[in-house]
């Protein structure tokens, strides 16, 4: 798959909030393996996705495993468009303050950092999921 | 080239249906399976919603499922076609990607 | 045309794997080819050969297998998933020293490279859940 | 159990449609097996729950096992009170003509047929909520 | 006597919460817990009918679930008081039933 | 007081079985009784010893059976929902001529008339579930 030609578009379709079920961190952990095939990869967070990326995330006194910390990691694993939506986050009182800081290092940039979350109104998001290839559900 | 959304819950339990509906585009095809179903039934409040829709989207739900819940014929929405698993392949062939609204 | 099919959730709980099955066996009988079918998530629970559901059900596991072998289907439950839920083959009984193993006749067991392979190679993929 | 002070009221939640989960129909078994216990027993049918007892359903199509004709049934297990509400019924658009009629046999006035389906409102099944022992949830 | 509802679901999901505050009665108490919790944070469109609850219900959140989710203290609806494992366990010995809306 | 404990859906998919195990063990730790946990539709999935989950994670079939030894916990999995899932005992594998079971130490199988007895003897039923 080295070829320019043959990579497909790859996009993430997160709804869930983490923790009350496994979806977020079983798509995360698709995302990490699918980062090796060196595709194009987008990711989205909708609706009660949005919680995924909430900042202060503390599962220990759940007795479950936090995962936050990978979402910070994606920008290792060349995974740099985060799609959050606008509507989504207002409807649930939040702003984008209230999620973790997610950035890469643009190696063209000599290696600035950049954020990895874009802010999308839905009409826009409708239209990037029109441009997707495959579209993974969680 | 246009999108197929499949939905799968209850309109009337989730949040699914909505959702589905702000980000189809026009020209993009919906097809209710399973609880989904449920919101093709004509009076219940959700219809008004599905209606709109139809302006813009082909709206499609799946017979077998729609029989499965008491639903028959004359009790579709208008203007909702009813396919089965042959005519759901057919949409997904159609279309240029398959998104459902888990 | 060429699809895969993706399946997020167990038998008989959720409606998933029925619809699914439905699909697939639709997709096949009109001449469409199947990439491959993945478990995910519980998904994975479709593959334990030790269901015994009640006489006048459907057996879904046997469904599958029976569709596997018809139609040379190639059935994966993913292996990360399947260690959460205690899906096991000979291979991960022995190497997770387990006393026996479940999985069904025509599944086998691997990498999500494998999802994500039938999301370049298939032309479609299709995903029943939740 | 045979002492009438000793009946506890089991109280079945049912808030789910059938077919796309189980739910329904495993809770079904509950309440035939528990039927043998002779405790007061009260169904309720709660937002999407009252789609259990819809009229004419046919899973043949679907592959699934078809399981309405067990609440027809109930009436010979002594399970008699089906609660239906009102509010969940309209906006789904339903009526008490769109279920099944489900009946039981009176032994009190020789056997009449009398319907087990009682028609409440959510205030009136708040009430019997908080008129009950055991909630079971499905 | 009272009865302890529980709800572990999303309220921007799912019309489990919704359909608890409709079958609540005065007196009773409601404890948010797993995705549940995330009705309690302020400034939701959900928070309104929570709050109206207040009036004649004692509204919970489980801690832990509320810390999974990065809902710190300042950030808890006025008035939600929030209770451990050991918290939940006393409200459900404190009621006369527990009803989960699942 | 007496509680018992019902338990709708399977370990880590969602967290209902989590959450109901740490209910349990603070009941228990306050000094009260658990009549009973049952688990029933995908719930009996918290019964067979096959799981692995990832080392740095918790393992709640290991969690659920060290407590059943430590209070002397019945655990008891739904026969009937069981069956759809594929797990077994001992004595339902020779029944159901299955070659293998995979149920886990300190859980058994039973009807669910266990589940109505719980019903009948605990001051509280409390369930857990999707």
């Amino acid at each position: 798959m080295s070829d320019e030609q043959a990579k497909k578009k790859f996009f993430y379709l997160n709804r869930k909030a983490p923790y009350g079920t496994i979806y977020a961190l079983e798509s995360l952990e698709v995302v990490l393996i699918g980062a090796a095939f060196e595709q194009d990869v987008s990711l989205a967070f909708v609706d009660d996705g949005v919680f995924q990326l909430m900042d202060n995330q503390d599962a220990a006194g759940t007795g479950m495993k936090g995962f936050s910390k990978i979402y910070r990691a994606l920008g290792d694993y060349e995974v740099r468009k985060l799609y959050v939506e606008k509507e989504s986050l207002e409807t649930r009182g939040l702003s984008i303050e209230d999620l973790m800081p997610i950035t890469y290092e643009d190696e063209n940039e000599d290696y600035a950092e950049k954020p990895s979350i874009i802010l999308v109104g839905k009409s826009e998001l409708a239209k990037i999921i029109a441009d997707q290839d495959v579209v993974m559900s969680f | 080239m246009s999108t197929l959304h499949t939905v799968n819950k209850s309109a009337y339990e989730r949040n699914a249906l909505k959702s589905c509906l702000d980000h189809a585009l026009p020209g993009d095809a919906i097809l209710l399976i399973e609880d989904g179903v449920l919101a093709a039934r004509k009076g219940g409040s959700i219809a008004p919603a599905l209606t709109a829709a139809k302006a813009s989207c082909k709206i499609y739900a799946l017979g077998p499922d729609l029989a499965a819940r008491g639903i028959v014929a004359g009790q579709v929405l208008e203007g909702i076609e009813t396919v089965d698993y042959a005519g759901f392949v057919d949409l997904a062939a159609g279309a240029s990607r398959v998104c459902a609204w888990l | 045309m060429r699809f895969a099919i993706q399946i997020n959730e167990g038998p008989y709980t959720h409606q998933a794997s029925d619809t699914a099955y439905q699909f697939t066996k639709a997709a096949l009988e009109k001449g469409h080819e199947i990439f491959r079918v993945f478990f995910y998530h519980d998904g994975v629970n479709n593959g334990t050969r030790y269901t015994v559901p009640p006489q006048d059900d459907r057996n879904l596991q046997k469904l599958w297998s029976e569709l596997a072998e018809k139609y040379k289907l190639d059935l994966v439950v993913c292996i990360a998933a399947a260690q959460r839920r205690g899906i096991l083959d000979a291979n991960e009984a022995k190497r997770q020293g387990k006393d026996g193993d479940n999985i069904a006749p025509g599944f086998r067991i691997s990498g999500l490279g494998q999802l994500i392979e039938a999301g370049i190679q298939a032309d479609r993929l299709i995903v029943f859940g939740d």
